[in-house]
């Protein structure tokens, strides 16, 4: 049987997903920003894989069919997002796309 | 008669309603009528009282009529009660005498002034207020009238309202009073707290059973009801406001600044007797106030060029007679001063008023001169007043008054060979001083050509108050000259009898010094302004002694010295917070929350990664709180 | 499954149902007109379904769901406000070019989302409710791709929302790894047999993200103004009301179920969000210009008082959290149906300017929008002052003073934003006057009459909330 | 149910005109004047009752009407008239009727809306005064704030909008704390008792422990003292009463001021008794302060109603002072201060606003030597001014007096520093007085002096000035029994 316990796949996954935490926040391009969530999101499945090992349960490998499908439907709707975005900024930099925020106020009404 | 006791107040209550509600529909002649008639009718009814009064006593000494309960809370209980008494009949006389002959005085005096319906209101007012002050058997009553004339004061300094000065020196006035009123208050909190009652016959009878004399609590309340007196009688150190206030209307000068208002602190003094009695620290206080101000006021009297202002001076100084006569325990003879003093000194300003009329508006008395003939009535009846002032021994009524003073400072109990000296020397400066005047106006050469001269409604009441001058002195005889002493023995039913030290000298010895200093004073005044004007042109050469003049006629410095104790410090304290520290507080609390409303939006800056940088630092947060 | 459960669960399957109807009605060309009307007949048959089951409750239908009272409370108000929602949007979306009709496919999905939320019991049925709300939500925010800055708005929620949903299935799955099981109620009952509960507590705090971002508390607040701006006006209100009650529901569940209040860590955490929220939130919207960011802070700063009413755990508590969010949703509806109506075909009514003066020209509108504001600020005679008394009412008895007082000091601050809209809609008035708009009127006034009873329903909650009171009481005693 | 219909008559006609506004202009402040006019004639018939009835002797209460309201939280719609509450309620409607009156011209625009915030404020006032519950006490105190807000943001001056928060932010903030200390108050009679209730004679049995019970205490006082206002915390009132139109600030003065007074008389006496009479000193020390800094603060003013604000302020720390003396002789002038401060401050107010309509300024510098051209309104100023400073005959100086001579005896040093007061209310007053009414003329503008409408209030006024002054024994005896139970 194998060599490494439960808690092995779980830091692993917990690595992973901090990983997946550090793609989003250092990446300026808003496809690489939405991979990096993907990580996270099969991160967070891995635990459940180990969790269900663990458990001697299929919930875990449930979890993470569920965790699959809505990954899949989030990234087709980002993907269009993207293309829009594109479409409209001509670039993908998140951090040109900040029309929307506080603007200073001079005068109030 | 004594049923109809309340109607002496409310007649010229009565007056005021009509005048101040309808005064403006009125013709002239009738607002005259109503004005000087209610008063001219109440003083009728005093005269009726008054005889009622000599012919039978009262069993208990006094009329007194309760018109309805005022207020009652607690303990406290004040009706609205009048009440006469020998000592209040006096002041009722003389307010309603008096004030009626300035009032009749007033309505040819007025006669051209556009707003005569407020001038008889306010008079009309004043003088009820006055009786009120003076009929009221209980102290908070006795505050109410008190105020009241306070008021009159102020409106009437203030009449001609549109020149700012008289508006000042109405607000001066009632400033001034209005601090010895505040500490008469407190003295009316103390006495209550002490014997629980301001029924004025019940603190007379209860304070020598709850005090025992010298205790602090009665020296303190004397010395408060005395700082109230000091307020209202421009007594040392609140005479400042007296010499402004002349800004008002020659008769008001007359009826409030010279005959009633301002000797309302001999009455409180009076009527409080035993409050003071039991207290010898403020008996000595009083006549030490006295003695000063008489003498200071005197001073400042010598140099006024202004006629009123000499007259003010006067008023300040002769009042301080009385407080130096209450001082020393003399209470008779300072309710005759206040009698005979009413007469002369309403005589002074009325005729110094009428001066001032023929003139044109000119006060000044060295523009003034040479009118002995031009203006004979009034000349003859200024001569009389002059004379009392300068009380000239055994044919004015000044010399009866004020010479039992002069022997009460040195003889009395209380009595002092200083308090006699001061009062000596302002025996001799009033003379002097009556001289000056009397010189300065009336002889030498005309500098300002007589307009209108006084018609008849204005001689008369000039007559009778010369009459009064010389004569009301006649019922009231020093014992050991002639023995007539109808006043003191009406006086003492209520005021007790003066006491005398043992082993004095010779009252006639007194008397004597008294009236060479008199003299004495006649002459110099004679000499400096009549027969020998070179020596005043010496003196004005020097420096020294101008700057004492200055000094002087600046009133010996006490205004400005109030200005920059006191005036000053108000003024800067309320101009550097006008905008209210406060505000400033909660408008730097408002301006906090909107610079952090600054830095808060600086987070939202619109860039996903910040924002996501966010969900990191809430996750490390609640990471740590577990770690923790 | 037994037919009495299925019949529990009527309502949500009328819900998806009701979406396919609209993806029909697209297939066949259906005007918007006839979608909108059909949408809200659907709705009222959702409601209609409600009552019918209402004497079968509670049901429950385990693992996945239970259907409760507590469960059909929030249900209720989901479904309430969605209608509310679909009304306002009409107008709003008659005046855009773009084609509305795929929209409400949308809006019953996320609808149905919500939904699921309030009667989910374990971490799966927790998990699809969530994500179909968001994902529809997505969708929706960026539905006006071509303006506002949808997309950018639709992209910002959309990324931190996945990112929150990551987290969220990291902490489900560590509480998973320490408990065995994901039903709510087995989870409590491990977790009281076993003797160190540091993976639960991690993998709780863990899934805070998920809810604080989902109830956008400080510190996960940032997207709220950025993507309640640039999302049509009508999906911001849902976003403020719908997917809000329905997290706000399954925390409740949770909480209760796990009996969170026992540890002292989590309520200390949720205390620290609790005031961090009210105060950030107050104080962000203190000089805001654009009504629409300044409902987003204002959210920020609600649902932070919110939170103390969730902090003491008791029945109290939910019953005044139960009251505060109708009163909450039925203000905000008002607020965006307001704002909807107003909107014209270029832009949002979002600039404050636009309302200067409001009073002169709408008067009704404006009478509304006072109201809405004076209840949101918490004053008498309106449903926000209960509510706030409610949950003051539910700290004070639990001693917790601290956010008591936080709470009451923050809301002096929040009084000047909401007073600074009033005295706004008051001023004098300036001459940009809104265009006519040709609808038919039946929407119109329909809208109106909607706004209208929903001012009076908020008077109603202030002076008489006995009657609403019992009635949420009856409703969290089926269980 | 009379006191209902007492409320139901303001908030029904507060509703009819603006309803009827849309209809004729002239709708609106006839149903004002009507409806006050019905409330004062309710009232003054209620006042006959009341003295048949013996004057209310004890502790007893001359109307009590309960009805459930919220009973799921024990709440009730519990009203109750007393003495105090009588007296009060005649101070309001007869306010009322003169802030009807005095905005009969000087509104231009929505007359329906203002005359709806006007009788809706008076309402709430009216509930402060007669509500028994304290929920039900706390919901009226916010209402009336909320259509006061509208009054003076709306139809207040060019600084009104910064005004209105400042009023509404300060009160609010104080109303939540009271709002915590009932709450406070509930749960631990509930723990006590096991009965839920905000009912006020429920509650008094209530005894917390010491410490608590002061916290307790602070909370409601902070309300009261906010609206009172007592020092630190005034910053609202001189903006709210500058810039509020002349009802606005009659009422603000009158009547809104003297709800602060009316809690701490009937709630933080009663209530806590012991730990009332332990911040006695501090209060009174506090009101002295008030009575200082408010009259310094008036004498630097240039803005008419800024100044007339400011002696507000001087005189409510009167009020403070009376108080917190605990003897019967000072709180039988606290009541009389609050109804003499209603009416003389009124007065000033509605003649500060007379002045504006005429002049269009508030600035006492462009003013000057208005005497001559209007002798009746200057007297009229005169007299309230002499009220202002405390003139005997006047009724302020009833209320004056008695409190300092009942204060003295609580503490003699802080009376005499309040007594200080009398000095410079004289010199606040006799500068406003000079600087309006007196010195040369430098408006040239031509002036018309009071019309009937102006006469029939400053009359009313001034009637009701020096009846209060020379026979306050009614009002007394009427609160007597009130007064007697709360200092024992």
């Amino acid at each position: 049987m194998p060599s490494f316990t439960v808690h092995t796949v779980l830091i692993v996954s917990a690595v992973l997903f901090v990983l997946g935490l550090i793609g989003v926040l250092t990446r300026k391009n808003v496809i690489f920003m939405l991979i990096s969530v993907e990580i996270m999101l099969n991160a967070a499945g891995l635990a459940f894989v180990a969790a269900g090992a663990k458990w001697q349960q299929p919930d875990g490998q449930v979890m993470f069919l569920f965790i699959l499908a809505m990954a899949a439907a989030e990234v087709s709707i980002g993907l269009a997002l993207v293309l829009q975005i594109y479409h409209q900024h001509k670039t993908l930099d998140v951090e040109n796309i900040t029309a929307l925020k506080d603007e200073a106020v001079d005068e109030m009404v | 008669m004594h049923q109809y006791l309340y109607l002496i107040p409310a007649l010229p209550l009565l007056g005021f309603l009509i005048l101040s509600l309808a005064g403006k529909h009125l013709h002239k002649r009738v607002i005259a009528w109503i004005g000087a008639g209610t008063i001219g009718a109440a003083a009728l009814i005093t005269i009726l009282l008054g005889i009622e009064f000599l012919q039978s006593p009262p069993a208990s000494g006094a009329y007194t009529q309760l018109l309805w309960n005022w207020f009652s809370a607690g303990q406290l209980s004040v009706a609205v009660s009048i009440t006469a008494d020998a000592l209040t009949l006096v002041f009722i006389f003389v307010i309603t005498f008096v004030g009626a002959l300035i009032h009749i005085y007033s309505t040819a005096f007025m006669r051209r002034d556009r707003d005569y319906a407020r001038f008889f209101a306010s008079m009309n007012l004043f003088v009820c207020s006055m009786l009120v002050l003076v009929m009221a058997d209980n102290l908070v009553l006795l505050y109410l009238g008190w105020e009241g004339v306070g008021l009159c004061s102020y409106l009437l300094i203030g009449f001609w309202y549109e020149t700012p000065a008289n508006c000042h020196a109405a607000n001066k006035a009632f400033y001034i009073t209005r601090i010895g009123d505040t500490a008469m208050a407190i003295g009316l909190f103390l006495l209550f707290k002490e014997l629980g009652s301001l029924h004025i016959a019940t603190i007379i009878e209860q304070a020598p059973k709850h005090f025992e004399a010298g205790d602090t609590h009665i020296t303190l309340i004397a010395l408060l009801l005395l700082a109230g007196g000091i307020g209202k009688s421009a007594q040392l150190p609140l005479q400042t406001w007296l010499p402004d206030a002349m800004a008002g209307p020659s008769p008001v000068s007359a009826l409030i600044h010279a005959a009633t208002m301002v000797t309302a602190g001999v009455y409180l003094i009076a009527r409080m007797h035993t409050l003071f009695q039991l207290s010898p620290v403020s008996m000595t206080v009083v006549a030490v106030i006295g003695a000063l101000t008489l003498f200071i006021a005197g001073c400042s009297a010598m140099v006024q060029t202004d006629i009123k202002r000499i007259l003010a001076y006067s008023t300040i100084s002769q009042i301080g007679y009385m407080f130096l006569a209450l001082g020393v325990g003399a209470w008779s003879a300072a309710i005759f001063h206040f009698f005979t003093h009413a007469f002369f000194k309403a005589l002074l300003f009325l005729a110094a008023g009428a001066v001032i009329e023929a003139l044109h508006h000119e006060h000044n008395i060295f523009k003034m001169g040479g009118l002995k003939n031009s203006m004979r009535v009034v000349f003859l009846t200024f001569l009389a007043g002059a004379a009392s002032l300068a009380a000239l021994p055994l044919v004015t009524a000044g010399f009866f008054s004020k010479d039992p003073i002069l022997w009460y400072a040195w003889g009395a109990a209380n009595g002092n060979p200083f308090l006699w000296i001061l009062a000596i020397a302002g025996a001799f400066i009033t003379a002097f001083y009556s001289t000056r005047l009397m010189l300065v106006v009336f002889w030498g050469e005309r500098k300002t050509p007589v307009g209108d001269h006084p018609g008849k409604w204005m001689t008369v009441p000039l007559v009778i108050l010369g009459i009064g001058s010389v004569a009301a002195g006649f019922i009231e005889w020093p014992h050991n000259l002639v023995h007539f002493t109808l006043f003191s023995e009406q006086v003492q039913k209520v005021l007790p009898a003066v006491v005398l030290k043992q082993n004095l000298p010779s009252e006639l010895i007194f008397q004597g010094i008294a009236a060479l200093v008199t003299f004495a004073g006649l002459y110099t005044g004679y000499v400096l302004y009549y027969s020998n004007k070179g020596i005043l042109e010496g003196w004005r050469q020097s420096a020294a002694l101008l700057a004492i003049r200055n000094f002087l006629l600046g009133g010996w410095g006490f205004d400005d010295l109030y200005h920059a104790l006191f005036v000053q410090p108000f003024l800067f304290i309320t101009r550097i917070n006008k905008k209210d520290v406060f505000d400033r507080l909660y408008n730097g609390i408002a301006q906090a929350n909107i610079n952090i409303n600054r830095l808060l939006s600086l987070t939202q800056n619109g860039s996903l990664r910040w924002y996501i940088a966010g969900v990191l630092l809430g996750i490390l947060f609640i990471i740590t709180m577990q770690l923790l | 499954m037994n037919e009495l459960q299925f019949e529990a669960l009527l309502p949500f399957i009328v819900l998806a149902a009701a979406s396919m109807a609209v993806i029909l009605l697209i297939a066949f060309r259906m005007s918007h007109t006839v979608i909108q009307v059909a949408a809200f007949l659907m709705a009222c048959l959702v409601i209609f379904a409600m009552w019918y089951v209402k004497d079968t409750l509670p049901q429950s239908v385990p693992p996945l769901f239970v259907v409760d009272g507590f469960g059909a409370l929030f249900t209720g108000m989901i479904i309430f406000s969605m209608m509310a929602v679909g009304l306002f949007s009409y107008i709003y979306f008659e005046e855009r070019e773009e084609n509305p009709k795929e929209y409400y496919i949308l809006l019953f999905l996320a609808t149905l989302g919500a939904a699921t939320l309030t009667i989910s019991t374990h971490f799966i049925s927790l998990f699809i409710g969530l994500e179909v709300l968001s994902v529809s939500l997505y969708a929706l925010i960026a539905y006006l791709r071509n303006r506002n800055n949808a997309v950018e708005s639709g992209m910002k929620y959309l990324v931190l929302a996945a990112v929150s949903s990551a987290f969220l299935l990291f902490g489900m799955a560590l509480i998973y790894m320490e408990t065995g099981s994901m039903e709510f109620e087995r989870i409590a009952q491990s977790i009281k047999e076993s003797s160190s509960s540091v993976l639960f507590s991690m993998g709780f705090g863990i899934m805070v993200v998920a809810i604080g971002f989902k109830l956008a508390l400080v510190p996960f607040h940032l997207w709220a103004a950025d993507v309640y701006q640039g999302a049509p006006s009508p999906v911001t209100a849902f976003i403020a009301t719908v997917s809000k009650i329905g997290v706000f529901a399954v925390l409740l569940r949770f909480a209760q179920s796990v009996n969170l209040p026992q540890y002292p860590l989590v309520i200390s955490i949720f205390s620290v969000i609790a005031m961090a929220s009210m105060i950030v939130g107050n104080l962000l919207a203190l000089r805001q210009q654009n009504i629409k960011r300044l409902m987003g802070y204002s959210s920020i700063a609600h649902f932070g008082y919110l939170l103390v009413a969730f902090l003491p755990g008791n029945a109290a508590g939910v019953e005044a959290a139960a009251f505060y969010l109708l009163a909450y949703s039925i203000t905000l509806l008002a607020v965006f149906g307001v704002i909807s109506v107003l909107s014209t075909r270029m832009k949002d009514a979002e600039d404050l300017v636009i309302y200067k003066g409001l009073f002169h020209k709408q008067p009704i509108l404006t009478a509304v929008l006072s109201i809405c504001f004076l209840s949101l600020a918490g004053i008498p005679l309106t449903a926000g002052f209960i509510a706030k008394f409610f949950i003051l009412a539910s700290g004070v008895q639990q001693n917790l003073w601290l956010p008591v007082l936080v709470l009451v000091i923050t809301s002096v601050i929040g009084l000047y934003y909401y007073l600074r809209v009033i005295s706004t809609l008051f001023a004098a008035s300036s001459s940009t006057g809104t265009t006519a708009k040709t609808l038919h009127p039946f929407f119109y006034i329909s809208t109106y009459i909607a706004l209208i009873v929903m001012m009076l329903l908020l008077f109603w909650l202030g002076i008489f909330p006995g009657r609403a009171v019992e009635g949420i009481r009856e409703f969290l005693l089926i269980r | 149910m009379i006191l209902v219909w007492l409320i139901a008559i303001l908030l029904i006609g507060g509703t009819l005109c603006w309803l009827l506004a849309q209809w004729n202009k002239v709708f609106p402040k006839w149903i004002a004047l009507c409806a006050t006019v019905a409330g004062l004639v309710l009232m003054v018939w209620l006042c006959l009752q009341y003295k048949n009835s013996g004057d209310g002797a004890g502790s007893e209460w001359f109307i009590n009407y309960r009805l459930s309201w919220i009973p799921a939280f024990g709440i009730s719609f519990h009203l109750a008239l007393d003495g105090l509450s009588l007296v009060l309620l005649l101070l309001t409607f007869f306010l009322g009727i003169l802030s009807v009156l005095c905005s009969w011209n000087e509104i231009k625009e929505k007359h329906g809306f203002y005359f709806f915030n006007l009788l809706w404020t008076l309402a709430g006032i009216c509930g402060v005064f007669v509500a028994m519950d304290l929920f039900l006490f706390y919901f009226f105190w916010e209402v009336m704030l909320v259509p006061m807000y509208f009054l003076i943001s709306i139809w207040g001056d060019t600084n009104r909008r910064y005004a209105s928060y400042k009023f509404f932010l300060f009160t609010q903030a104080g109303g939540l704390l009271m709002l915590l200390s009932i709450l406070a108050l509930y749960f631990i009679h509930a723990q006590q008792t096991g009965i839920y209730s905000f009912d006020y004679f429920d509650l008094l049995h209530t005894s917390p422990g010491a410490s608590t019970a002061k916290w307790i205490m602070m909370g409601f006082l902070f309300a009261f003292m906010v609206k009172l206002p007592v020092v630190p915390f005034h910053s609202w009132l001189p903006d709210a009463h500058s810039e509020a139109p002349t009802a606005g600030s009659l009422i603000l003065a009158g009547l809104l001021l003297k709800t602060g007074a009316y809690g701490i008389i009937r709630f933080v006496l009663t209530l806590f008794p012991q730990q009332a009479q332990a911040f006695g000193w501090w209060a009174m020390l506090l009101g002295a302060i008030g009575i200082l800094y408010g009259a310094f603060l008036a004498f630097a003013q240039t803005d008419l109603k800024r100044l007339i604000a400011y002696t507000s302020v001087s005189h409510m720390g009167f009020v403070l002072l009376g108080i917190f003396a605990f003897n019967e002789i000072a709180m039988q002038g606290v009541i009389m201060q609050i109804l003499t401060h209603g009416i003389s401050t009124g007065a000033l107010f509605v003649m500060a606003g007379m002045l504006k309509e005429r002049l269009h300024t508030r600035d006492i510098n462009q003013m000057g030597g208005l005497w001559t051209a209007m002798p009746f309104m200057g007297g009229a100023a005169m007299l309230f001014t002499m009220a202002s400073l405390g003139l005997p005959m006047l009724g302020n100086f009833i209320a004056e007096f008695l409190i300092l001579i009942g204060a003295f005896s609580a503490s003699a040093a802080l009376t005499v520093l309040a007594t200080l007061g009398l000095i410079f209310s004289a010199c606040y007053a006799l500068r406003m007085m000079q600087k309006v009414f007196l010195g040369p003329a430098t408006v040239t503008a031509p002036l018309k002096d009071m019309n009937v409408r102006e006469w029939v209030m400053m009359s009313a006024l001034t009637i009701g000035i020096i009846v209060l002054g020379l026979f306050p024994q009614p009002v007394i005896d009427m609160v007597k029994g009130v007064v007697g139970a709360l200092v024992d």
